[in-house]
């Protein structure tokens, strides 16, 4: 019987401890025909399992380009990534999918890309990123805006310091007012503002953007004002989901199942979605 | 007797835990030791804080997980370190017990003293009473048997099905 | 039932009240719950052998007590409660849920309900609660309406009897309640309804750790069931709507009834007799039974 | 979550009956343990230093130790853990010996057992979550509840280093017993005149407030922070104002409606009174009981003669709250009564002896007072039946004491002495007198105790016979004493003209009461119990809380002064710094969920939960929550198990880690 | 394909014990529920019974079931995958308003995923559905198009004719394979006399036009009319669990043993607060109202949209059975303006 809730097994290869709170899985499928068979685009997200604890989603937040291994990143809190936390390098867990759409990157090739992310919200931005960046040709000018709470906060350090090194992206990071330290190099203020004040082009723009409802919510206006149109926005949605398959029914939303018919809209299909996420 | 040869014979061995208090039974355990008294060893003992710190669902999770009995142990009235804990596990516990006793589930299974921190002796027979009472009454076949079955579907035929898996894996696990 | 719209109306007209909570009359034999808070709609209060829910579920609810809040403070609420809804008002005031003076209390004298909607009233359809009821009128009452008769002789059978089941060797008993507990679908109604069930997540509902499994197979069935009769006892007030709520007809109330004798027994309390009495968990005496205790 | 786990051989004591390689290999399996090893002495400084390199090298989270009774050495791990880079509460401790290789015999099921047990400890710690140590600011002012000698030394003790006291008594005047006595063993100084100096120390101190004629009514709180509740009964006399000068005592026409208690009932007392001359505070008390003016508001002699308006008929009890740091208890003894008990006691009586029923059978109380100069014969013996001088005065010992069969076991251990004495002064102040003593045996240990029987018995020749009494009865205006000497084998009757009862010391009655009050545990008797019987003789087990003198147990003057400056001390020791720090094993609420149904509030012996209210935008409450002062819990978990919709966790022993324990299983 | 024969009850019964003695599930309705009949003699067979209190819905999609097995050790974890008994099932005398529940509920189990669970299950059933001579206020089958003579997802359909004759018809070819090896007991019908009782049975009013129904909640998500609801409903999952096509489920991890446990799909209800809770506290649908507009929405409007289908069988169990008497013919009837 094909069993659509059988995970596969991964084995932590390394951990990476990105805050406090945050830590990132590198992961390695025990299987190698599952590890081949695995192929996914930037923005999928999976189910990730800590048996005797449940499962928990997250996106996988390396790039489709790296067959390796993949990569999760997650928050501590609540049961499964407690569970997760506990786990050390050697360590096996389960995972379903990928599952969902993606960020439609062949449809924007010759377009420049804004990426704005907001906390963890990097970790579906990183994959995309590093995805574009592996066909960096395919695209024009790549601006990066992110935002963390705090210098401590900021996630995929490493990654940062690559992409602020890169003369061919654009990278403005930002921490909240209060969470900069004295050797603090980037901007101090919340997202919008420093969206507002790195004033990208709309010109033959996409927007990326991933991050706290909050963030969205300031984000939005002034992206618009800015020139952009809701069908060039793209962020995900972050709903409670158990089985990633559109089934479970807990992800739905009006006609859309966030979990298939998702996690990637466009501000415009969101307008139109009943505003429960 | 014969039901606890029964019982044994099959070299069964009881599971049986034990939630104590810090003051007074877990010392009172403590000087059993010193005192180098023996008991069997099928009981084993979870710290708390006050025998009034237990909650009842901390039972009903030793059952689930296996065992056949349990013991709660604390402070002796008014001898509480924390004056109180005691009275109102007291009252927790008569509720409790009377409600497992309606369930169907035997008073074995379920059983309470004080023993202060100076009765090592007590501790020691207690835990001697306890393993020999569930002995005698043998394998919690009420937990057992809801262990393996899960689902009301196919009652009969899941639970064989449940059984050969249980036997796997415990064959894989040792 | 006249009267008691005339005085909800005045109450609402008066701005005495936040909001009435009653009963309108939906189908022949059965009514609904109906929060009002509209003074003209009063006239959809009803009262009678059909107002079976313990409309004092709602005094707890996040929503209802929005509606008494405002910007200058709290209003009263005034709930419809037959007498014996009355003493899970009690039990509520005596946990702290509600305030009596936050309250008006509109009681029905009471003769007796139906077992269920959809039954004729009468002796074989009475209600188990009403068979031996003694509360036919509350002293905690703001106001009655109706008048006092007799509640009609019970000439049915109850299908489970307490002394019966007690009477059962453990090991049948355990079958028992297994057998019934295990038709539990999980559906929480009995937890929905129950007055006394107003923890903001229930223990059933907490992952970290898993208190109960939220399965519904026997064993996750058997553990909520115990829980939740011991989380009520000595604090059930015997309205029995969690069995009359139970679309799997689980005998809940033997449990229920059997821990409300049991602390009578043991501690000679009853739930929702008075609210000066101490609640019974959460009190003791240097004197309780210590019996089990080796 | 890396693990380490450490099984200690302790020589051979686990290792005798555990297997402890085997422990160690099979617990490298469980998952998350990254490294497991066993050694021989764990808490050894090599052992600890194997615990440090272990958690360098393999990066160790936490740590478990499967050794002796975390009450052994539970702060060595965590002390190792510390100096490891490991928070403290990220060690656990799995009992194998004491509950283990000690008390079991078979390898194999030991072993199997330790197994499970470190296990249990693994899935424990694997959830325990990094705690720190409270800090609570520390209130440096005692409270002394009794005013004897032990509670006297015990605030000066205090007051003198250097910190306030508050010193409660009951009674109207302190000085307690050994204001009653006439003169004490073994020096026959006397009593009153080694006392009063440090009565009236007292009341001039300027750092001790003296609260007479008062209760404690209720104390809350913990070590450093308690709220004691203290009722000041209404004396109807104007403290302020009262100059003591004694005129209406005695204006009062009411003269012998009332036994005097100091007197031991051997003399009465005014309704306005003031209990003896050299009383602290020299202030009397109107007692309602027998005032006129209480039964039909008549009369006011008293107030007649008070030229300063003192007398307040209409005073009522005050309350008074103190913060205190420190309890000192200090409320020693009463006399166990030695007529017929009241129904439903625990002790039974010696009416065979004809006390209560016979003037002339007092007890050693009474006798002190006859013998006392300031007493109601001025120090002359004399019977109280017909106030003649008695010639012939049987002594008889242990009169409750030792006797299980009336309810007490224990020795009072003052009596043997305080007879002595008595026989002593009798045969000092009666030349021509005959004493004789009925002993069990004579326990005379103590310095020069020994040397004084010896001079009761060869210097002023008591009579001393081993052996009980068994009847006492009057014929001829004489008691006869039938009793037994047990040495010479004969029955002996004596002629009596007086009988003195050494009784035995006994709490007082309300002293299981006020335990409650104060939160400490007693024993059967009533005794207030020790912390520790041998290293801990006058720290009771709730922290901050210190037992002198007779309340602990029968003590005599010098035990009773050493006890109460060894508790002064303790108090002074707490003091010694501005805040002390306490483990954080402390329950919270997780206020998203709490229901507000405050039954935690109910069973919280501590007092620590509070009422919090969530305020809505417009500022109106909508919830209530239960909010638990982290400075006053102690940490029981009562509330946790109480709680019904678990809101409650109890840090160090949170329901998940009790969890992971039993499927640990 | 329909073809139409006569059996007598008493003939039925054989068939029945047959299918009892091949050890087979024999479902049949009961008091309360569809029960596994252990003897024949238990069968009712009354056309004049109300619909059950909840449908057969735990057989095709249990309120509990493992979906797999878990063991670990120190770093690996076994699976075991779960299998499903697939033992035939025959639902003798299924209600037409529950006979067509599973074919409402196949679509969501095999869009894109096929849930096999659900599919092997769904497989082994035999549906023998009976016509409905009853109905009462909270029936409303017409209404979503279905009704009591409707022979939607029967395999084989019985029509009583009297107390001791039913016509039965065959509806698939699932159906005659069931009843080809029983074809000794069934006769030539008399389809005058079948039709005489279809056309004289007692349709429920209709009491909406679901058309009407998708395009008024399409223009009405923010309506006062759910804070109604909303203040009344006390979020108990009695309606989604006793539901015939409600589908949501939950899927969480239970240890039964230190190192081994299993991972269940549990029935969920879209009423519970807790359902689409996020770890971090947020809900989008934090209050009642929103969850009773979601339960109406997704029957009559969203599932509607994404699978062409109500996902209401119009049985009124949810009301029936509701403890505070909501009627979802009312709700849904004043769903216009």
């Amino acid at each position: 019987m094909n069993n659509i809730y059988l995970p596969h097994l991964a084995e932590i290869k390394q951990i990476i401890e990105e805050s406090p709170d945050t830590r990132t899985f590198r992961l390695a499928f025990r299987d190698r025909d599952t590890a081949d068979r695995f192929t996914f685009n930037a923005g999928q997200f999976a189910e990730y399992s800590a048996f005797g604890d449940g499962e928990s989603t997250f996106c996988i937040a390396s790039s489709p380009t790296n067959r390796e291994f993949i990569e999760c990143s997650f928050k501590v809190y609540g049961k499964v990534t407690q569970s997760l936390q506990r786990l050390n390098t050697g360590d096996t867990i389960g995972i379903r999918g990928p599952y969902g759409n993606w960020f439609p990157l062949k449809e924007l090739k010759g377009r420049n890309l804004l990426f704005i992310a907001g906390g963890i919200g990097m970790a579906p931005v990183r994959c995309v990123i590093e995805n574009v960046l592996d066909w960096r040709d395919d695209y024009g000018s790549l601006t990066i805006i992110y935002g963390a709470r705090s210098v401590n906060d900021i996630i995929y350090k490493d990654k940062v310091k690559e992409w602020k090194s890169r003369s061919d992206v654009k990278t403005v990071i930002t921490v909240d007012p209060g969470g900069e330290t004295s050797s603090w190099d980037g901007e101090v203020g919340f997202v919008p503002a420093v969206v507002e004040k790195t004033k990208p082009s709309s010109e033959n723009t996409s927007v990326i953007m991933c991050g706290p409802p909050v963030m969205i919510k300031f984000t939005m206006p002034v992206l618009e004002k800015i020139g952009f149109s809701g069908s060039d926005i793209y962020t995900t949605l972050e709903n409670r989901m158990k089985c990633g398959l559109g089934k479970c029914g807990r992800c739905n939303i009006g006609n859309v199942y966030v979990c298939k018919d998702g996690p990637v809209f466009t501000y415009e299909q969101i307008r139109n979605l009943p505003q429960e996420f | 007797m014969d039901n606890k040869e029964k019982h044994i014979e099959n070299g069964w061995e009881p599971k049986i835990v034990a939630f104590v208090c810090n003051w007074c039974t877990y010392a009172g355990a403590d000087l059993a030791g010193t005192s180098r008294l023996k008991y069997p060893a099928n009981m084993k003992i979870i710290r708390v804080m006050c025998s009034g710190a237990v909650d009842p669902v901390f039972i009903l999770k030793a059952f689930e997980r296996g065992a056949d009995g349990v013991l709660v142990s604390g402070c002796h009235p008014n001898d509480c370190h924390y004056n109180a804990g005691n009275f109102h596990a007291r009252r927790r516990w008569d509720l409790f017990h009377a409600l497992l006793d309606f369930a169907g589930i035997e008073k074995e299974r379920l059983q309470f003293s004080w023993i202060s921190a100076s009765e090592g002796k007590k501790f020691a027979d207690v835990v001697t009473k306890i393993t020999n009472d569930i002995k005698m009454i043998g394998p919690f076949k009420g937990y057992q048997e809801m262990n393996r079955q899960f689902t009301t579907e196919f009652p009969e035929q899941e639970k064989e099905k449940l059984v050969q898996q249980c036997t796997e894996a415990e064959a894989v696990n040792g | 039932m006249d009267e008691l719209r005339r005085f909800a109306r005045e109450l609402l007209l008066k701005k005495e009240v936040a909001a009435v909570i009653g009963y309108e009359q939906v189908g022949e034999a059965r009514t609904r719950p109906v929060v009002i808070t509209d003074p003209d709609e009063c006239r959809r209060l009803v009262l009678n052998e059909y107002c079976l829910n313990n409309l004092v579920v709602y005094l707890n609810r996040a929503r209802i007590k929005a509606l008494a809040r405002s910007k200058e403070g709290i209003r009263k609420l005034a709930v419809v409660a037959k007498p014996c809804d009355i003493r899970s008002i009690v039990a509520l005031i005596q946990e702290n849920q509600i305030r009596r003076e936050n309250l008006m209390i509109l009681s029905m004298n009471c003769h007796g309900v139906v077992r269920d909607f959809g039954c004729e009233f009468n002796g074989d359809n009475l209600a188990a609660k009403c068979i031996s009821c003694n509360t036919q009128s509350s002293t905690y009452a703001d106001k009655s309406f109706g008048e006092v008769r007799e509640i009609p002789k019970f000439t049915g059978k109850l299908e489970y009897d307490l002394s019966e089941i007690e009477q059962l060797p453990p090991s049948k008993r355990m079958e028992f309640f297994r057998e019934q507990f295990d038709k539990c679908i999980k559906c929480y109604a009995c937890r929905a309804v129950c007055p006394l069930c107003y923890c903001q997540r229930c223990i059933t509902d907490k992952t970290i750790p898993r208190w109960i499994e939220s399965s519904s197979h026997s064993r996750g069935n058997f553990a909520w069931n115990i829980v939740r009769a011991l989380h009520l006892s000595g604090r059930c007030t015997g309205c029995g709507e969690c069995e009359r709520a139970c679309p799997m007809d689980i005998p809940l109330s033997l449990l229920n009834r059997k821990m409300a004798m049991k602390s009578k027994e043991l501690f000679g309390y009853e739930s929702g007799k008075s609210t000066d009495n101490p609640t019974l968990v959460g009190s003791y005496d240097q004197k309780d039974s210590d019996e089990l205790f080796m | 979550m890396k693990i380490g786990v450490f099984i200690c051989h302790c020589g051979e004591n686990i290792s005798r009956t555990v297997d402890c390689p085997r422990v160690a290999e099979t617990c490298e399996k469980i998952p998350g343990v990254e490294f497991s090893i066993d050694y021989k002495y764990m808490c050894s400084d090599p052992g600890q230093k194997l615990i440090k390199d272990a958690v360098e090298i393999h990066k160790l989270d936490a740590i478990v130790v499967g050794s002796c009774s975390p009450n052994m050495h539970e702060r060595t791990f965590r002390s190792a853990a510390v100096a490891a880079g490991i928070n403290p509460f990220l060690v656990e401790i799995a009992n194998l010996r004491e509950h283990c290789s000690w008390v079991h015999e078979d390898v194999e099921s030991a072993t199997q057992k330790a197994i499970e047990l470190v296990r249990m400890a693994v899935e424990k710690v694997k959830r325990d979550k990094p705690l720190s140590k409270i800090k609570v600011p520390v209130t440096k002012r005692v409270l002394v509840i009794g005013g004897g000698i032990a509670g006297i030394q015990a605030a000066l003790d205090v007051a003198n280093a250097g910190y306030d006291v508050v010193l409660v008594e009951k009674e109207p005047s302190i000085g307690g017993h050994m204001s009653q006595l006439s003169e004490t063993f073994p020096t026959l100084d006397c009593s009153q005149c080694i006392l009063t100096p440090r009565m009236v120390e007292v009341n001039q101190h300027p750092r001790i407030k003296l609260l007479t004629y008062s209760e404690v009514e209720k104390i809350e709180g913990f070590i450093g922070n308690f709220k004691a509740t203290i009722r000041k009964k209404a004396r109807h006399i104007n403290e302020d104002i009262c100059s003591g000068c004694g005129q209406c005592v005695s204006k009062c026409p009411i003269k012998k409606k009332a036994f005097s208690s100091f007197e031991e009932g051997l003399a009465y007392r005014p309704a306005v009174y003031i209990p003896f001359p050299q009383a602290v505070p020299n202030i009397p008390v109107i007692d309602e009981s027998v005032c006129t003016y209480y039964r039909n508001g008549k009369c006011g002699m008293c107030v007649k003669a008070c030229d300063r308006q003192a007398i307040d008929f209409d005073q009522k009890d005050t309350m008074m709250v103190a913060d205190v740091g420190a309890v000192i208890v200090a409320t020693g003894y009463k006399l166990y009564s030695i007529g017929k008990q009241p129904l439903g006691s625990k002790y039974k009586g010696y009416g065979e002896y004809g006390y209560g029923k016979y003037k002339d059978v007092i007890d050693g109380l009474q006798f002190e007072r006859i013998a006392s100069a300031s007493g109601p014969t001025s120090g002359e013996i004399k019977r109280p039946s017909d106030g003649k001088e008695p010639k012939k005065i049987v002594f008889i010992q242990c009169v409750g004491s030792r006797d299980p069969a009336k309810g007490i076991s224990y020795c009072s251990k003052i009596c043997c002495m305080y007879t002595a004495k008595q026989a002593m002064l009798f045969r000092h102040k009666v030349h021509d007198g005959e004493a004789y003593v009925f002993y069990m045996d004579i326990r005379a240990g103590g310095k020069m105790y020994e040397e004084f029987v010896r001079r009761a018995i060869e210097e002023d020749h008591v009579n001393y016979i081993r052996g009980r009494v068994s009847r006492i009865y009057e014929e001829n205006g004489k008691y006869i004493v039938k009793g037994e000497d047990t040495i010479a084998g004969v029955p002996v009757n004596i002629d009596a003209d007086m009988v003195v009862l050494a009784s035995a010391m006994i709490p007082h009655d309300n002293a299981p009461g006020l335990a409650q009050k104060v939160g400490i545990p007693y024993d059967k008797y009533g005794f207030y119990n020790e912390s520790h019987p041998k290293l801990k003789p006058v720290e009771s087990t709730t922290a901050g809380v210190f037992l002198a003198g007779a309340c602990n147990a029968p003590r005599d003057i010098p035990e009773s002064v050493a006890m109460a400056s060894a508790a002064a001390s303790k108090a002074i020791i707490l003091f010694s710094s501005d805040s002390l720090e306490r483990e954080p094993v402390v329950a919270r609420v997780n206020e998203d969920l709490c229901a507000g149904c405050f039954y935690c509030r109910k069973v919280c012996p501590f007092g620590a939960v509070e009422v919090r209210d969530i305020k809505d935008m417009n500022g109106v409450v909508y919830k209530e929550v239960a909010y638990i002062n982290q400075g006053v819990c102690q940490g029981c978990g009562t509330c946790t198990a109480t709680c019904l919709s678990k809101s409650i966790e109890l840090a160090g022993f949170n329901n998940e880690e009790i969890f992971a324990e039993i499927a640990a299983l | 394909m329909t073809e139409e024969k006569l059996i007598l009850k008493e003939d039925l019964l054989r068939i029945c014990d047959d299918v009892i003695k091949k050890g087979d599930t024999l479902l049949a309705p009961g008091k309360s529920e569809y029960v596994i009949v252990k003897d024949v003699s238990e069968i009712k067979l009354d056309p004049e019974a109300l619909p059950t209190k909840i449908s057969f819905k735990s057989y095709v999609f249990p309120k509990s079931e493992p979906v797999l097995y878990y063991k670990r050790s120190k770093n690996d974890v076994t699976l075991i995958d779960a299998d499903v008994n697939g033992r035939k099932i025959v639902v003798l005398g299924a209600k037409p308003c529950d006979t067509g529940s599973i074919d409402i509920m196949k679509d969501l189990f095999n869009w894109d995923y096929r849930d096999e669970f659900f599919n092997l299950r769904a497989k082994h059933f035999i549906m023998i559905g009976m016509m409905c001579k009853t109905h009462d206020e909270y029936c409303f089958c017409t209404s979503v198009g279905c009704s009591p003579v409707s022979e939607n997802g029967s395999d084989l359909f019985l029509i009583p004719l009297s107390d001791k004759e039913f016509a039965l018809r065959i509806v698939t070819e699932k159906g005659r394979e069931f009843i080809e090896p029983y074809f000794r007991f069934l006769c030539d019908a008399d389809t005058k006399r079948t039709e005489e009782v279809l056309s004289a049975a007692k349709n429920p009013e209709t009491a909406f036009d679901p058309d009407e129904v998708h395009e008024w909640l399409g223009r009405n998500f923010e309506s006062p009319k759910w804070d109604g609801i909303g203040e009344v409903c006390l979020s108990c999952a009695q309606c989604a669990f006793a539901c015939p096509v409600c589908h949501c489920f939950d899927i969480v991890d239970e240890d039964y043993s230190y190192s081994e446990g299993r991972r269940m799909k549990n029935w969920d209800g879209c009423q519970f607060g807790h359902f689409t809770l996020h770890a971090s506290g947020h809900n989008p649908r934090d209050i009642q109202s929103k969850r009773y507009r979601q339960r109406i929405n997704h029957k009559f409007r969203y599932y509607v949209d994404k699978f062409g289908k109500i996902l209401c069988t119009g049985c009124g169990r949810c009301s029936r059975g509701c403890p505070v008497s909501i009627d979802i013919k009312e709700i849904v009837s004043n769903c216009k303006d």
